[in-house]
């Protein structure tokens, strides 16, 4: 098991004879991941790593089951690539385009809420099933099987995390980013209760960051879960008003600082790692190992 | 964007604003205020609050002293901000002030109008209680019955001049909202007097990654001249306190590295996320605007993914064959291509660290030895 | 038992205070309806019939519980009294107005989809559970319990059957207008639905028009049920590309017309009575009365 | 509305029509066409398919051929109705006929396109095959990806220069459809002309009961004179065949006496449905729309729920009083009120029937034997 996508599930590439569409199907490909179909308005009847390109979502699913997409689209037609496969009926949807609208992201994320989809993203680095599926942009080498799921609003770091937990002997059931903008399709809540559900999660690394109040908000949860979790907050020495990268890593009139994120992550019984090589040693620790 | 620039999209809005118009020159305020023919006010445009405080706004009861108040304000700096352009308008009979915005709840993937009957100082200065919060569902969109119960919760009477009035507002303020992919459009304070309401001040901040297809809005510049170079070459850059050049590529790891550094005593100088897949030529001149900045020592910390080591490598080697660095340099290199970015680097002599913190910890004492 | 509204029913009038809402507050009292707030912006405060009249549903929710609404607002605010009332959470909704623009009522009947509300109309005469609660324009004195469920799309029409009915000793479980417009929130089949599952119902009226396919789809449905069904359809004479009173009641393209109806109520297994007055004596006889 | 009307509501939001414009003296015929400067078609303007099989569209090939051709037609008679306006407009190359139109889905409660790259003819001539049906959310609305598949399905290549301006102008006339209230916008045929694709017919209908939020559109009535004597009532009024004029409250219930009627062998002269709450002064105006007809007999059926017995009584006694019925009445009076306004009858002369069916047989006899 493992939570969002597995062995089985039948992947659609949108924008895959653009660049980066291309260069990551490739990846994606020889990661394991089952890409049976990517878009590309226009260019229907390409063939793209032996992949068989479609004018749209729905040409594509008449002739595949489809069960996620990955949009790397252009920022400027994001929202329209992720409403198209909401409304074809794929279940996850994951969008990798950095820079979309806010109002576009408002708008995508409520139509999949209304049609039951999960979106990870916009500017999300993925989701890995390791050793089954990676849909998304993560290094392929790093993410390998095993007991701990992770879930982050960063991409990079969490590479650095996951290559911390596989040297260390631990592997990944999924690893799950959810995106660095203010308004993404999922939120850490959401996730841990897959983990919680999973048979093959028997800890959690929350990988957060200053701004908003998602980890607060998640640690009202964690209360509640059997599984220990383990968390890691980027940004304690950022100062305030300023926008570290992320459109959502910022410290507004006061909230969303690290203090407040750790204080409420400890008061929910998880443990904060101060630097990234620290988490699997205390994951090792919850878990008596 | 500067207040009377949101003053000039309320108005093409029909959401009623004081007479009035802004000037680069304080010869106009006299000209300016005579056109109005009632007591002014004159405010210095700055991207700051506490324009008041600072003695930034000033009454004036004829154009005369409208020219001597608008003198004393232009070129004035508030908050290291040179006034370089005021606002005149009619000085408003103040009944009442209240405050109303529009801005996004990133926890509820939705709009969330703000309004409250006690306006004219900062909302989180207002008692909760007084504080109307009302999301509005993307799908449903601004609907009259939504802003007539904003209104009523406001505590304003709806059959009233001020309460018929304030729910044509909330309606023409959420268009705005949406219109203008703002992130936030704030009224504050949004004021009655006699039987109008007129938004005394604005404040309209635009979403960055909407300016594609909002062309026809003005556009003012808030960065400094690195964080603007860095944002043409496709990264993302903040002056930060400290001496140590910090150059990462992710914004999460980026923080981890300066949050590194803080841990081990240092302070860094800057946040720059050179981003996944950036290239050899655009890391170089991501390099350049680091040296420019004179820091006691620098570190590069690449976890490559997307982006790949060898050209890190060669961007470091480019610098360090043209310009040179003014400094000493920690690089931590792993990830795609790290045995070619490796060997680039020993070819001139440098070696690269395996781990963040390792790195982070080299380059706090370098900064320390920098004297 | 009755479907939609029984004697427990908490009803709120919006537009209280017009001439119409007056009107039928005090003919829905007389009737037993449990009237517990009515609406009228900037008129909050206000007393009718004895019911407290409130500034927005919001606020009479704030004071009461609403199970179901009436809207006596003039077709230009329609649309938002019933986005209103299904926004507050209020599960029926029960729209008298005539002339409300068609896009409107598009509108109004999606977001009652996606919240889950029941609406009846635009241009309906209402719903009547006898003897329990009526919610409407009806005259009060037709209605009567009993047996017989009654699903309309037209008002006066179904007064007379109605009135037939309780003139033959065949009292009425529910009687429900779907209202004649081109797009009503509830279809016949929603309704019948309601009465094959309701224990108080035994037998069921379909009041049709041409125009339309309602009654085609109807009919699909009424195959599978087990309670009798008795129709009868308006417009036998009617000519086609005429507007018959109801923007819903016309033959297009010769699409809806009374045959095709009669066809496919028929051949589903219910009788369909050639003139009003027939139908309690099909009824009976269905019934084995 | 016109086809000139429709075409002039596409190019005002940009879909392509043919150069030209309409007329109302057919002498102008050589100017536009001279102004257009290249061959015309001279199409008579009615409210009516069929146009062309009733030679109201020809071509010219010279200003002087598009005078008597605009001479030829204006003036005609087509299936009733005067030609007053010519469309005269260029003569487009055609390459290919499709068909494409929005209108209401009353079943699925929602907006339904229907595309074909089969036009020219009545889409119910096309075989199911080629036709595309694309129901729109709502909520969703028109977002591009959906007018990108409509283009696909409907065989065109997304490529070339069809295909992108199809999926614009699929964009574009549901734009229309929302902010014009349409129940129909129908462009058929919509046509390949070299590489460009232009709306060579228009068809668009108002919903009326959003007429009071459309008044910059151009209306035109197409109601007989007592239809829209009826409408200014409140009313809803038809014309029929047959000789027997019929009153009565609700469609429904006045459906309902029509087949009754026809049951027993008689025919409506019309369809009047007086309503719900209708008062004395309107039914008796409602009574003098029905004797303007001249009818064999006459049935007024009520069941008063709002309406009051009473009143419709006093009507009747009016008319009788006034002008006086030009043929025999029946009158089923049953409902609210109903003793008071058997009274007011008896007191007349006349015995009102309890059941509709009575009423109408007594009606179809009393028109047979009225020779």
């Amino acid at each position: 098991m493992a939570i969002i996508i597995n062995e089985n599930t039948n992947v659609l590439v949108m924008g895959m004879t653009g660049k980066q569409g291309t260069f990551h199907t490739k990846q994606m490909l020889d990661y394991g991941t089952k890409i049976v179909a990517g878009t590309s308005p226009g260019k229907g009847g390409a063939i793209v790593e032996g992949v068989p390109v479609y004018n749209s979502v729905r040409e594509a699913c008449e002739n595949h089951r489809i069960d996620a997409s990955v949009v790397f689209v252009p920022a400027g037609g994001t929202k329209d690539a992720a409403l198209e496969s909401i409304d074809a009926g794929v279940g996850v949807v994951v969008v990798v385009t950095e820079g979309v609208p806010v109002h576009d992201e408002i708008q995508m994320v409520a139509y999949a809420k209304r049609k039951g989809a999960i979106v990870l993203g916009p500017n999300t680095f993925g989701i890995v099933s390791s050793g089954k599926c990676k849909i998304g942009i993560p290094p392929n080498k790093y993410f390998v099987e095993g007991p701990v799921g992770v879930v982050a609003r960063s991409g990079t770091l969490t590479y650095e995390i996951v290559g911390n937990l596989t040297a260390s002997g631990l592997g990944q059931s999924t690893v799950v980013g959810m995106g660095g903008d203010r308004v993404v399709g999922t939120t850490f809540i959401d996730v841990l209760k897959m983990f919680e559900e999973d048979p093959l999660t028997k800890a959690v690394v929350l990988i957060g960051e200053i701004g908003g109040n998602a980890e607060e908000t998640a640690s009202e949860y964690i209360k509640t879960m059997s599984k220990p979790v383990v968390g890691y907050i980027a940004g304690k020495s950022a100062p305030p008003g300023k926008r570290m990268g992320h459109a959502g890593a910022i410290i507004e009139r006061g909230k969303g600082t690290f203090q407040g994120k750790v204080e409420a992550l400890t008061a929910a019984g998880a443990k904060v790692a101060t630097l990234p090589f620290e988490v699997p040693g205390l994951i090792k620790e919850m878990l008596g190992m | 964007m500067f207040e009377y620039m949101g003053k000039e999209i309320f108005a093409k809005f029909g959401l009623p604003v004081p007479q009035g118009r802004m000037i680069t020159d304080p010869a106009e305020a006299a000209t300016v205020a005579a056109e109005i023919g009632k007591p002014a006010v004159i405010k210095s445009q700055v991207l700051s609050g506490k324009r008041g405080k600072a003695g930034g706004i000033k009454f004036a009861d004829t154009p005369e002293q409208a020219a001597a108040a608008a003198k004393e304000i232009f070129g004035m700096t508030i908050q290291g901000l040179p006034v370089e352009r005021l606002l005149v308008e009619e000085k408003l009979k103040i009944d009442k002030e209240l405050y109303m915005s529009i801005t996004i709840d990133g926890a509820a993937k939705m709009p969330v109008l703000i309004a409250s009957a006690h306006g004219g100082m900062d909302i989180e200065e207002v008692d909760e209680e007084f504080i109307i919060k009302q999301h509005i569902d993307p799908e449903l969109g601004m609907q009259p019955f939504i802003a007539r119960d904003v209104v009523r919760r406001m505590g304003i009477p709806l059959s009233g001049p001020h309460g018929k009035e304030l729910v044509k507002i909330v309606q023409t303020l959420y268009k705005i909202f949406i219109q203008k992919d703002a992130e936030l459009v704030e009224i504050n304070p949004l004021v009655f007097s006699d039987d109008k309401v007129i938004a005394a001040d604005s404040k309209v901040t635009i979403d960055d990654d909407a300016l594609f297809r909002q062309k026809d809005l003005p556009y003012v510049e808030e960065r400094s001249a690195t964080e603007k170079a860095a944002k043409d070459l496709g990264l993302s850059f903040v002056d930060l306190e400290g001496n140590i050049a910090v150059m990462a590529n992710g914004a999460g790891i980026t923080m981890g590295t300066l949050d590194t550094l803080q841990y081990y005593g240092g302070a860094a100088a800057n946040f720059l996320d050179c981003g996944g897949g950036t290239g050899r030529e655009a890391t170089a001149k991501a390099l350049e605007l680091l040296i420019a900045k004179n820091p006691k020592s620098m570190i590069i910390n690449i976890f490559g993914g997307i982006t790949r080591c060898d050209q890190v490598a060669l961007a470091f080697k480019d610098i360090n064959e043209s310009v040179g660095f003014n400094c000493p340099v920690v690089i931590r290199l792993v990830g795609t291509n790290q045995d070619e970015g490796r060997a680039i680097l020993a070819s001139i002599g440098i070696e690269a660290f395996d781990f963040m913190a390792e790195a982070a910890e080299k380059a706090v004492k370098l900064a320390a030895a920098n004297v």
